[in-house]
């Protein structure tokens, strides 16, 4: 077998006419899924405590108590959620030097110039920080929410730490909103894109015009 | 208290020793700080622990449990050296200048009469010089090497600030500091109060620490003036109205006594009761004693007491001894000789001393009966609770009953405080459950005696079947037929002795002051000292007009105080010998030239010239006592005594144990330890969060202060490797207790002839009921001995020992 | 009387201003309305009032009851508050920890609520009635009394006293009653007879 | 009603049991929490404040005690730790606590017991109303009583965070935070808080702020008298000044008083969270957000096109037919 440079065990050449190639598969798109829907609502509720003017968000939830005691808990689906999508990525987003290259013409991209780009793997450099830095941010937030986690760890750390735990998880938070934004952004825009966590699979111009090496991998092997 | 609370904001210098006034009585204790706050008073502490008292006072000074006498003779002696001395009062108003017999004397401790083998003194030569006219001789030059005030100068000789600091461990400068403070109050325009309670009184010498204080107070001229005086802050709301209306052994209601049994006949006890005047023109109160007597004779068997019978001077019981007060009653049941035993509103099983004892009296009873709105330890004193009350139900033949009473919301009636104010107070609750009134339990039981009687006949039925019992409902008394019994009436009308035609009172009126008392059977009345109370004018304890003319603080129209409404006692002493206020901005009375005016009731007859007849009118001298003749049984001035479990011997005579004179039974004398065998100081303390042992069964008093604790000192924690709340092990020769450690800097360790002194503070609210955390309370480990004069039992000071424990009952 | 106010009386905030943030401006809307800001019903209104001295210690302040039912108009009544009496010269309102808790004390869950009995050697309390109860003791009084009842001394000297039983009255309790505890025990002739003046 | 309460001028008087209207309300309320265009109430009532004498102090805990009968709480009972503290912590069945400090004092040689009983400061710039992010669940009213509304709370904590004095405690029992009220429904009542009503010597008391003020100087002139050179008022600008206020022995060490902040301040982290990191963070969202949506209206997306699909279908076949 030969060794995987760019893809994944599960990525699969579907059809060859026309090219469809499997990218997620089910349990992956589960996974990203449940992580999708814990951060909008996570974000939902986070916002609610956030602005005041928001405060009514927290209706969705049954109110400002069920918001309250809801937030910690989706906070946890969130971030076991996103441990097993690291475990399962991860490997494909080490970056690369290439991903160097990428960022150095970033431009082109903005200006769909993608000729004058490296051909890429599995993930983009963008990707590969939206990656990143939900990991991050996701780990940070964890940490500082547990610390101002009130009715669970109501003696944890001393109000001061409580303080600073607090300021980090706003920051935290409003971080991973613009990185959610970027990457849900970077989900429409760039067309075609969706369907890999719908359905699964990418058509074969998009593997071709986003991520050749890639798809030129996936369609070499055997395995 | 010779004062009322409100008057404790007149003082200039408030000093609690022997009392920890903030903590037992906060809201009295007000009144002392409206004295810093207004008047720019001071506060001065003397405690074995820096108590919430000592946290708001100008000074402290700490003191060795049960060495208070040799404090205060030795502030007394620096105050004679020192001229800080009211002369003008102490030669008028005190037995200062009366001539003591030559046989009396002092030396090594004890005074001439004493019989070791009895543990008694003869006081015979306790004597004033009886002149040939029968009056006690005086020298009001004050030279007469046997007059009081030379003989006191005597006596207190050897109470020099060396002496003070070696046997109290108090400081030398610290004590200075306080005689020079109390000094200043030598001036007539200067005033100190004593407040004080149990801290003095639960020592076997109590009585006397108290004098010690008495004397310093009259030498300082601060007796019967306004913040002045020497309080005693009662503990219980009604404490002073069961000792008032005579609910002890000895005594019948306004202090008058049993007969003992070498009184056989009427004649005989009143002989040696309705004491003469022993100076020329003054007014013995207790002159009257035939009149409240019969008095209250015609209370108890109306029709039956009969001049014919001795006003039915049988029908009382007669003594054989002093008394038979609780711990002579407990060393009888401990023996087997008591069979029934009452207990109303009463926790003798967590109140008195060596539980292991009571314990064991409480099992050899026949019939135990508890009366009482808390479910107390004494009625379930045969419950095994483990370490908390490690008995065999089995093995315990006693039978009990648990009758539930009502408390304060739920009845009605008077109670008095410790100013001697009866305030009555009204029902808001309905009972909970079953319970019911003492005045309903205690009639049921009486009438269904009675019938028995009646039926059966018995052992001398006549007391019992001849008791008045003239109430509307016989099965339930009301608290205003109570009352105005108390208060008394006449039974015949009451003629003018001046003129037989003028009628002062009709038969059937209430009494309007005991001064309408008769000792021909005419009038009657259950307790000559709240005569007043409950008037044809109505119930004056109910009065409500808080209104204080010049601010005085004595609110003569708010309820009533006995006697006769008079707020403070010996108040004729606040003037001088012309009936001039000593201090014209603390005027209380003063001769107007023909009678007494001003803001209290004048405790002198009204017309009472000035300089004729003197201000201490319930005393045969007219004055007050320095020199108590025969009014102690362990000594005219007070002496310095060690406790019976003492960690140092006695400086004056290494001989003496105790106090000489107290009561001890063989058996408890033979459960005293000595300091090698127990090394610490034991004192037994409330704290303000806790009532006694009723307030472990309220959530909130609980949740304040959850469990039982000992406090000791850093340097006794360091050298015993206690850390502060951890579990320690406290024990005696009598028993043992487990608690939780505080280990504070209010505790210090004192220096006492060349020893250090720990003192283990030991507070005694828990117990095996109730809410809060099961405990035990100072009892299980104190020595089973009393004051020699009134059997405070020795609760503040003894000996123990303390280990560091690791998985004990508490664990 | 309002009885409404016996509850917690809800009063509008008004929401007012609430809007006027940008996001509130971009058409989110008003948040929902706050609903509530007021301040706790008034716990003593539309209740009896009683003066009564607080039971403990004997400074004695005045305490007023609060209670639900007016005793005096023959209703059941139950203690809903203690406080101090401002009006009382010592304690002006005042009250010490235990006094403020009073009402604890009355409602406590260990008060004894009803006769109960325990028989030699038993391991468990009984209930038994009033009658019964009474009837013991007084059968227990004379038969001891009839027994041991000295009526003269060795010496001869009339005595009329009983000694193998006794009594301990409560300083807790009122004059009256203690008259009346005095008038029985003496009657019968006790003089093992004491109260907590010691302690 | 039989008419509107009157504004408490002392805590010494009796609770009225007649009807009356409350005289405190929601109209009085100045500020909200998360509410932070409020209009201005149309009365504005005097300040109060309750001062608490720390040298008149005799720790007796009736405070303690009137405190739990007022508000009808349940202190647990807990076990003694080898202190006088008990509970040991202000809970939410506990919103006063007597704190000792044992202190040698250097100075004068003395031991001195402190005694401080801790709760809520009721701050004119209350922390806790900062950082509380639902609408009314904490008001201040204009004279000064910062209260919790309990039906709004939802029991995050962040009060706790907020205050400088950590006071608020969250309770088990309902996920709702409690502290002190000042007695605000007695208050509305013309009636002085329960801890002021009970307290024994009056070290705690009552009325308006300036009343208060003034006895606290005549105070600190006895204190002086007495050789307490540095007795003063706590009154910490630092958070605007409070409504509870001290008067102290050592005023120039308020530490000593079981960690009395010596300049309390509503916390810089706080103020970044509430003030600056709300703006920018909301803003930057904001901004991305709204660049997201501009560019997905006016950008041109990344479309894939035929060729791409003709290439893809290109290279597919080349790498099967190679391995092949």
């Amino acid at each position: 077998m030969r060794r995987r440079h760019f893809s994944d065990r599960g990525d699969r050449i579907l059809d060859r006419n026309p090219v469809r190639v499997g990218r997620y598969r089910l349990f992956t798109r589960i996974n990203h899924w449940i992580i999708a829907a814990s951060t909008i609502l996570l974000l939902l509720s986070g916002l609610a405590f956030y602005w005041p003017s928001l405060f009514w968000l927290t209706a969705l939830f049954g109110g400002g108590q069920a918001a309250r005691w809801l937030h910690p808990i989706l906070g946890l689906v969130l971030a076991v959620g996103y441990l097993l999508m690291f475990v399962q990525l991860v490997a494909r987003n080490i970056p690369r030097h290439d991903d160097v290259v990428w960022v150095r013409h970033i431009r082109d991209i903005v200006d769909q110039n993608e000729d004058k780009l490296p051909t890429l793997g599995k993930y983009n450099a963008g990707q590969k920080f939206v990656f990143w830095a939900m990991a991050g941010l996701i780990l940070l937030l964890l940490g500082t929410g547990v610390m101002i986690w009130h009715q669970a760890f109501p003696d944890l750390v001393p109000v001061p730490a409580r303080r600073w735990a607090v300021l980090g998880h706003s920051v935290a938070a409003a971080l991973m909103a613009m990185t959610f934004v970027l990457h849900v952004y970077a989900g429409i825009w760039t067309r075609g894109t969706l369907s890999a966590m719908t359905r699964g699979w990418v058509t074969g111009g998009w593997a071709w015009r986003h991520h050749r090496k890639w798809l030129k991998e996936v369609a070499g092997r055997r395995d | 208290m010779t004062n009322a609370w409100t008057d404790i904001k007149n003082t200039d210098l408030a000093i609690v020793m022997g009392g920890n006034a903030a903590e037992a009585h906060p809201c009295g204790f007000k009144w002392v700080t409206e004295a810093k706050a207004n008047r720019g008073a001071k506060l001065i502490v003397v405690d074995p622990r820096f108590t919430r008292t000592a946290a708001v006072a100008d000074y402290y000074a700490p003191i060795r449990p049960g060495s208070d006498i040799a404090f205060l003779l030795g502030v007394i002696r620096w105050c004679i050296a020192n001229d800080k001395v009211q002369w003008e009062y102490v030669r008028n108003y005190t037995n200062a200048t009366f001539l003591v017999r030559e046989d009396y004397g002092w030396a090594d401790g004890l005074f001439t009469g004493y019989d070791e083998e009895a543990r008694r003194y003869d006081m015979t030569s306790w004597e004033y010089q009886i002149g040939e006219d029968g009056f006690a001789r005086v020298d009001p030059a004050m030279t007469d090497p046997r007059c009081v005030w030379n003989l006191l100068k005597a006596h207190v000789e050897v109470y020099t600030p060396d002496f003070v600091e070696t046997v109290c461990g108090t400081p030398k400068d610290r004590f200075l500091k306080i005689c020079e403070m109390i000094g200043t109050c030598a001036a007539p325009d200067r005033v100190m109060t004593s407040l004080y309670a149990l801290g003095w009184a639960q020592h076997s010498k109590g009585a006397q620490n108290i004098r010690g204080m008495a004397m310093l107070q009259l030498i300082l001229g601060n007796v019967g003036l306004r913040g002045g005086g020497i309080n005693a802050l009662r503990g219980h709301s009604n404490i002073q109205g069961l000792t008032d209306i005579g609910l002890m052994s000895n005594l019948i209601p306004g202090y008058m006594n049993l007969p003992r049994d070498s009184e056989p006949d009427f004649a005989t006890y009143m002989a040696s009761r309705a004491f003469r005047p022993l100076r020329p023109g003054q007014t013995s109160y207790w002159q009257n004693y035939r009149k409240f007597f019969v008095s209250f004779q015609k209370a108890m068997w109306g029709g039956a007491a009969t001049a014919e019978n001795d006003w039915a001077f049988d029908y009382l019981p007669k003594l054989d001894i002093p008394s038979y007060d609780i711990l002579k009653m407990f060393d009888m049941m401990a023996k087997g000789e008591v069979n029934l035993y009452f207990c109303q509103g009463f926790n003798p099983l967590m109140s008195f001393p060596n539980r292991a004892k009571l314990t064991e009296g409480l099992s050899k009873l026949k019939l135990l009966v508890v009366m009482d709105p808390l479910q107390t330890e004494t009625a379930h004193f045969w419950e095994n609770h483990g370490a908390f009350n490690d008995v065999d139900p089995a093995a315990i033949q006693t039978e009990v009953l648990e009758l539930p009473t009502t408390c304060f919301a739920e009845d009605e009636g008077a109670l008095v405080n410790s100013g001697r104010w009866l305030q009555w107070h009204w029902p808001a609750a309905t009972p909970p459950g079953a319970a019911r009134g003492d005045v309903w339990i205690m009639s049921s039981i009486f009438r269904r005696v009675r019938a028995l009687y009646e039926a059966e006949g018995g052992a001398f039925p006549d007391p019992i079947l001849k008791l008045s019992w003239d109430y509307a409902d016989a099965s339930e008394p009301t608290p205003e037929e109570l009352a105005k019994e108390m208060n008394g009436r006449a039974l015949t009308d009451l003629a003018d002795p001046a003129d037989a035609t003028q009628i002062l009172l009709a038969a059937g009126r209430q009494l309007q002051t005991f001064g309408q008392l008769r000792d021909d059977g005419s009038t009657m009345c259950g307790c000559w000292i709240f005569s007043g109370s409950w008037t044809e004018d109505g119930n004056m304890m109910a009065r409500r007009d808080n209104s204080d003319p010049g601010d005085a603080g004595m609110f003569l129209n708010w309820s009533f105080a006995w006697p006769m409404n008079r707020r403070i006692l010996y108040n004729r002493a606040s003037a001088d010998l012309a009936g001039k206020p000593w201090d014209p901005a603390r005027k209380l009375i003063e001769w107007d030239g023909a009678k007494w005016t001003g803001y209290d009731v004048p405790d002198i007859g009204v017309t009472a010239k000035p300089g004729e007849v003197m201000p201490f009118i319930m005393t045969n001298e007219g004055v007050g006592k320095l020199f108590s003749r025969k009014g102690m049984v362990d000594g005219p001035f007070p002496t310095h005594m060690e406790p019976f479990e003492s960690p140092v011997e006695n400086l004056l005579n290494p001989a003496l144990r105790g106090n000489p004179a107290a009561r001890v039974f063989p058996e408890d004398l033979a459960q005293m330890a000595t300091g090698d065998e127990f090394p610490y100081v034991g004192t037994s303390y409330r704290l303000t969060e806790h009532f006694h042992t009723w307030t472990k069964h309220n959530l909130v008093n609980a949740a304040l202060q959850p469990e039982f604790f000992v406090e000791i000192s850093e340097q006794l924690a360091a050298e015993k490797g206690i850390r502060g709340g951890q579990q320690v092990r406290v024990w005696s020769k009598r028993g043992e207790v487990w608690a939780k450690a505080v280990v504070t800097k209010r505790i210090k360790p004192m220096i006492c002839a060349g020893k250090t002194v720990h003192v283990v503070g030991i507070p005694l609210h828990w117990g095996f009921t109730g809410v809060a955390r099961k405990g035990w309370g100072p009892n299980s480990l104190t020595p089973f001995v009393g004051d020699a004069n009134i059997q405070t039992p020795e609760f503040k000071a003894f000996l123990v020992n303390i280990e560091p424990v690791e998985g004990g009952p508490l664990a | 009387m309002n009885k409404g106010l016996s509850r917690r009386s809800f009063l509008r905030l008004a929401g007012a201003g609430v809007a006027g943030t940008s996001l509130g401006a971009l058409g989110f809307g008003a948040a929902e309305a706050a609903e509530v800001a007021h301040v706790r019903a008034f716990r003593l209104t539309a209740t009896t009032e009683t003066r009564n001295t607080c039971t403990y210690c004997s400074v004695a302040c005045g305490i007023i009851l609060y209670a639900k039912g007016d005793l005096k108009a023959g209703e059941t009544a139950e203690l809903l508050h203690v406080e101090g009496d401002a009006d009382h010269p010592t304690n002006r309102g005042t009250l010490c920890p235990k006094g403020a808790a009073l009402k604890d004390f009355a409602l406590s869950p260990t008060r004894a609520v009803k006769p109960r009995y325990r028989a030699p050697g038993g391991a468990d309390w009984q209930d038994i009635t009033w009658d019964a109860a009474f009837d013991k003791i007084a059968r227990a009084i004379k038969d001891d009394r009839d027994q041991n009842f000295i009526a003269r001394n060795d010496q001869g000297v009339t005595v009329n006293r009983w000694l193998s039983t006794g009594f301990l009255a409560a300083s807790g309790t009122t004059n009256e009653s203690a008259w009346l505890t005095y008038k029985t025990v003496r009657a019968l002739g006790i003089v093992g007879f004491d109260n907590q003046a010691r302690v | 009603m039989t008419g509107r309460a009157p504004e408490p001028v002392t805590a010494a008087a009796n609770p009225p049991v007649e009807p009356l209207e409350a005289n405190l309300g929601a109209r009085d309320v100045v500020r909200a929490s998360a509410m932070p265009n409020l209009p201005a109430p149309d009365r504005s009532l005097t300040e109060v404040a309750k001062l608490i004498d720390v040298s008149k102090c005799i720790g007796c805990k009736a405070c303690q005690s009137a405190c739990a009968e007022w508000n009808e709480t349940h202190p647990e009972i807990g076990v003694n730790t080898g202190v006088y503290e008990n509970p040991p912590d202000l809970s939410a069945e506990m919103f006063t606590l007597m704190r000792f400090t044992e202190y040698d004092n250097p100075d004068t040689g003395n031991f001195e017991w402190l005694i401080r009983k801790d709760g809520c400061m009721h701050c004119a710039e209350p922390g806790c109303l900062a950082a509380c992010p639902a609408p009314g669940a904490i008001v201040k009213y204009s004279n000064g009583i910062v209260d919790f509304i309990h039906e709004n709370c939802i029991g995050c904590g962040y009060c706790i965070i907020g205050c400088p004095f950590d006071v608020p405690r969250i309770s088990p029992r309902d996920n709702r935070s409690y502290k002190c009220t000042l007695c605000s429904d007695r208050v509305a009542m013309g009636q002085g808080p329960a801890c002021a009503k009970s307290c024994p010597t009056q070290a705690i008391v009552f009325g308006t702020k300036a009343a208060m003020i003034e006895h606290a100087n005549d105070r600190i002139a006895d204190l002086k008298s007495r050789g307490y050179a540095n007795a003063g008022v706590y009154d910490p600008p630092g958070v605007g000044g409070t409504h509870v206020i001290y008067v102290l022995h050592h005023a120039d060490q308020p530490s000593l008083y079981a960690g009395l902040p010596d300049d309390p301040q509503v916390a810089a982290t706080v103020s970044a969270w509430k003030g600056a990191n709300k703006t920018i963070g909301l803003a930057a969202m904001g901004l991305a957000a709204a660049g997201a949506v501009l560019h997905g209206l006016f950008g041109r997306a990344n479309r894939v096109s035929a060729e791409d699909e003709v290439e893809a279908q290109a290279l597919v076949d080349r790498e099967r037919e190679g391995d092949a």
